[in-house]
């Protein structure tokens, strides 16, 4: 139960942190249209997280932090808002700031790709809870990467400084790639949408994470822990 | 735009459709000033509700649950939603998003003063929600049967969502009331703040709004701003007593009479202020949403080039 | 007692705010020199605002937050700390992100030349520990006046992007001029140097400011806060 | 760059001063490659100043005391002063401060490898001053005796900031080792991630460092790599004691028959890759750097041509 909470709070943990990072596009994307589908894509990780924080709740009830005595706050939001960033366990690629566009649809391209591979193998894992949450995540999953791949192959078709800029930003993510494992299909995958739009994988020696967290994680945690923590006895 | 040629039977057409209360659709015949008036409106209330984004969306990133965020991502979405169909009816009309948000952005049009006003605490999301989506829902019902086709439709659609807010946003203000100390006075403290604003939110008094007149004429306005009024404070102070909130209004009081409460005036002089620019974000609002459409360029760019080259490779 | 802690609150929270937006230039300020020099404004305001929270603490022990009991937290830092956004007394002005390096310049013109002709005022004020603020107080903010002094001119006079830049970014700051209150002496000197650099007045509408603060002072205090409220019984 | 023409007298003369243990001057006569090597490692030195200001800098806005806050962001100034010092003894053999910028964020230069690795909690301000800076001292104590005079004056007036700020950092720890549970325990934590990377501070080991010899037969380094790791190790260990901290190396023992400690080895592998540019925070450095530097070029440019224009003025 220990090693599946454990698993779970990392599949939770980069959905969150992901779904954090595409939430601040809110207001900002290029066109109404990008905004929305960015929106809907950080609510899809949104709810992925939700369901593996309560089932990582639930399966190890000693993560979830200690709070005052009578605190209404649910297990996944004392999770989410009361631990702090040695305590999260996603990869660092989800962490990084925004950037510009290209870089965003280069990591939701990534490591949606990646997730919807292992999704599909978590489809037979003997947790009922997260088979559901997987089969459940398929299509979402599904959606994010072939928006990410169809403004993939737009930006790499589309001009100049589009291209240039996605290069520059596949570079980056691809740095960080490793964190996600060897995974064949996902690779192919990869492969695949590299080779349509004429893009080269880029030859980035991988970034080391040794550490555990880049040093923005404690401050998007910062941003998003503020309310709930001034509030731990708070109902919302 | 229309030559100097009269169009009697068409101008009668048009006015008999809209005495009947039937639908003016986008290739009718419709006067220029009809039509100035219907992108104008609808253009402002397009802006409205993409400047409207920001102030609530500066809070997603903190939201105190996660349930609530998601519900806060979600509202915000659909208010880009909204911004998409009315920006749909007025491209009826021939006048393209871009254009509107070139205006915009330029400070040629306008959109809701609300918007000017700050967010400063996680209440404030609740009140926008239940004052401010509430008053807007008292201006834009009665929109549901405006004369203009799209406008109308879009309307009904949007109409709906907005309720879904603003009970969502009181439904956080409830919960909240029920939490701590702190929560409540972060309740009080936003509503104090957002009541004036939102009273505002009708417009001018009846008899300092020159526009009223026509646009209930042609049907594009049903009310006035003064019956809308009264109306959302007829329609919100048991809300509020509900709520167990105090709305700042000491000569708020029911007269039996009437059979409508009394109310005070909001300040005017700081409503003309904050809509001749001078409100505490009107800067910070339009530099937002610039600087989105700015940065966001080279991506609309390659989508137009790529969609471009596309239709090169791909015979007609 | 009252009356003084919140005027040494106010005044305060002016320096404090304005010292954290100063010091987010460090590494990142247009040369070395530069960096140096807002380093120590920053340090100077930083210094003021330790005085001062630490007198209106002194004045009127109800003002400081509490908290568990035995924390060893004096406090200055309680007061810079432990209070929610609505319990700051800053203008506004001090609040706004910085912008860029014109912008920066024209705020720390505005605001020190006048604190400079208040602080001259508090030279003469009852209190004797905000009379001795205010001593030591004249020497800095004449320093940061004169170095932003010089910095308008040389971008007034430098380039037609510096200033275009200047111009906009003076506009910004003058918006927010009324908070700082009618002061004679202070215009002048602003009079003086907008002259010298060739500069107009913006003809600018005050903005307005009710509400109390701008969106950007959460934003900036969750940074600020953070790792005290993480910790309260934390000894630094 | 000197002819082929020999200069048999200037370089016995330059032989002589270094044998000596005198400065060499800038206007002194020397041989090329010296001038190289010491416009590289002072440069080298200077960058490593400026990017260190990152790790601790990323925490000004944090720090948890206004005391705390102030010590910071002075000792953040100070390391951008190191480098302004650092880069005038370079500008005194011609080469300037705007080129060893440019070459830095072109990725044509080093600076200290330490910097590659995230601050990750405010213990890590502590740390960093405790080993990176106390390491940095052992490094650097040896130079203010390095031949080049600039660059041995420099280090006089660095070694002497640099103690003040271990001594500082030091004290940070311990105070916080006085504090609570989760004060101690990020203490441990940071110190068990910097103290292989500190150990890596004084390079890989003798074997294989090729420059050593010549550097030293210059008189611009003056211990090895390894001797400089000894002095630290058994100079850190008593004061990790006293802290009552851990330090991550199961092999370190007292050796009582060298009167020194024995200690493990960091791995080299992840030096070298760091070196390489595959450190945790590689291209966030430059990246931070080069947005600075670009974004202040307007800057620079206004200042250049306000003082040109003045120059043209006042008629020398």
């Amino acid at each position: 139960a220990q090693e599946l909470a454990a698993y779970c709070l990392q599949l939770g943990d980069d959905a969150l942190i992901l779904s954090q990072r595409l939430s601040e596009w809110c207001s900002r994307a290029p066109d109404l249209e990008e905004d929305i589908a960015l929106a809907n894509i950080a609510l899809d990780l949104l709810g992925q997280a939700r369901l593996l924080l309560a089932r990582a709740a639930a399966a190890d009830p000693s993560l979830v932090p200690a709070l005052p005595e009578g605190s209404p706050v649910p297990p996944e939001d004392a999770l989410a808002f009361f631990r702090s960033d040695r305590e999260f366990r996603n990869v660092c690629l989800v962490e990084l700031p925004n950037g510009d566009f290209a870089e965003t649809i280069c990591r939701v391209l990534v490591f949606s790709t990646y997730r919807l591979a292992l999704f599909q193998r978590l489809t037979a894992h003997p947790d009922a809870v997260l088979r559901a949450v997987a089969v459940k995540g398929l299509k979402e999953l599904a959606y994010h990467r072939d928006f990410a791949g169809r403004w993939f192959l737009t930006l790499a078709r589309g001009t100049e400084e589009s291209r240039r800029r996605l290069e520059a930003a596949l570079a980056q993510v691809w740095a960080y790639r490793h964190e996600l494992g060897d995974d064949q299909d996902a690779e192919v995958v990869l492969e695949q949408v590299l080779a349509t739009s004429g893009v080269a994988a880029p030859g980035v020696r991988p970034v080391s994470t040794v550490g555990g967290h880049t040093e923005h994680l404690s401050r998007l945690l910062a941003e998003m822990q503020v309310v709930a923590r001034a509030h731990p006895m708070g109902l919302w | 735009m229309s030559s100097a040629v009269a169009e009697p039977e068409l101008a009668a057409q048009f006015e008999a459709t809209v005495r009947r209360k039937d639908r003016i659709e986008p290739r009718d015949w419709m006067p220029d000033a009809y039509r100035k008036t219907v992108v104008r409106q609808v253009a402002q209330h397009a802006h409205s509700e993409i400047i409207g984004m920001q102030p609530e969306g500066a809070w997603i990133g903190r939201a105190p649950s996660l349930r609530r965020k998601a519900t806060l991502l979600a509202k915000v979405q659909d208010e880009a939603g909204h911004g998409l169909y009315l920006y749909s009816a007025t491209e009826t009309l021939g006048v393209s998003r871009q254009h509107l948000t070139e205006m915009l952005i330029a400070g040629k049009q306008k959109y809701s003063s609300i918007f000017n006003y700050p967010a400063l605490s996680y209440a404030d999301v609740g009140t926008i929600g239940w004052l401010v989506d509430g008053a807007a829902i008292c201006n834009q019902v009665p929109l549901c049967r405006t004369s203009y086709g799209p406008y109308g439709r879009a309307m009904i659609r949007i109409c709906k969502e907005e309720s879904f807010h603003q009970r969502q946003g009181y439904e956080l203000l409830m919960t909240m009331m029920r939490g701590t100390d702190e929560q409540r006075a972060m309740v009080q403290e936003s509503v104090d703040r957002f009541w004036w604003p939102a009273l505002m939110m009708f417009g001018p008094p009846d008899d300092a709004s020159p526009n009223t007149e026509q646009s209930m004429a042609w049907g594009i306005k049903t009310h006035t701003n003064d019956e809308l009024r009264q109306r959302f404070v007829d329609m919100t102070v048991p809300q509020a007593e509900a709520l167990g909130v105090t709305l700042p209004d000491p000569d708020l009081v029911w007269n039996e009479e009437r059979g409508a409460h009394d109310f005070g005036q909001p300040d005017w002089d700081e409503f003309w202020d904050v809509v001749k620019g001078s409100g505490p974000c009107n800067a910070q609002r339009i530099a937002h949403r610039k600087r989105a459409w700015d940065e966001g360029a080279w991506v609309r760019e390659a989508a137009v080039a790529f969609a471009n080259a596309n239709d090169e490779e791909v015979p007609a």
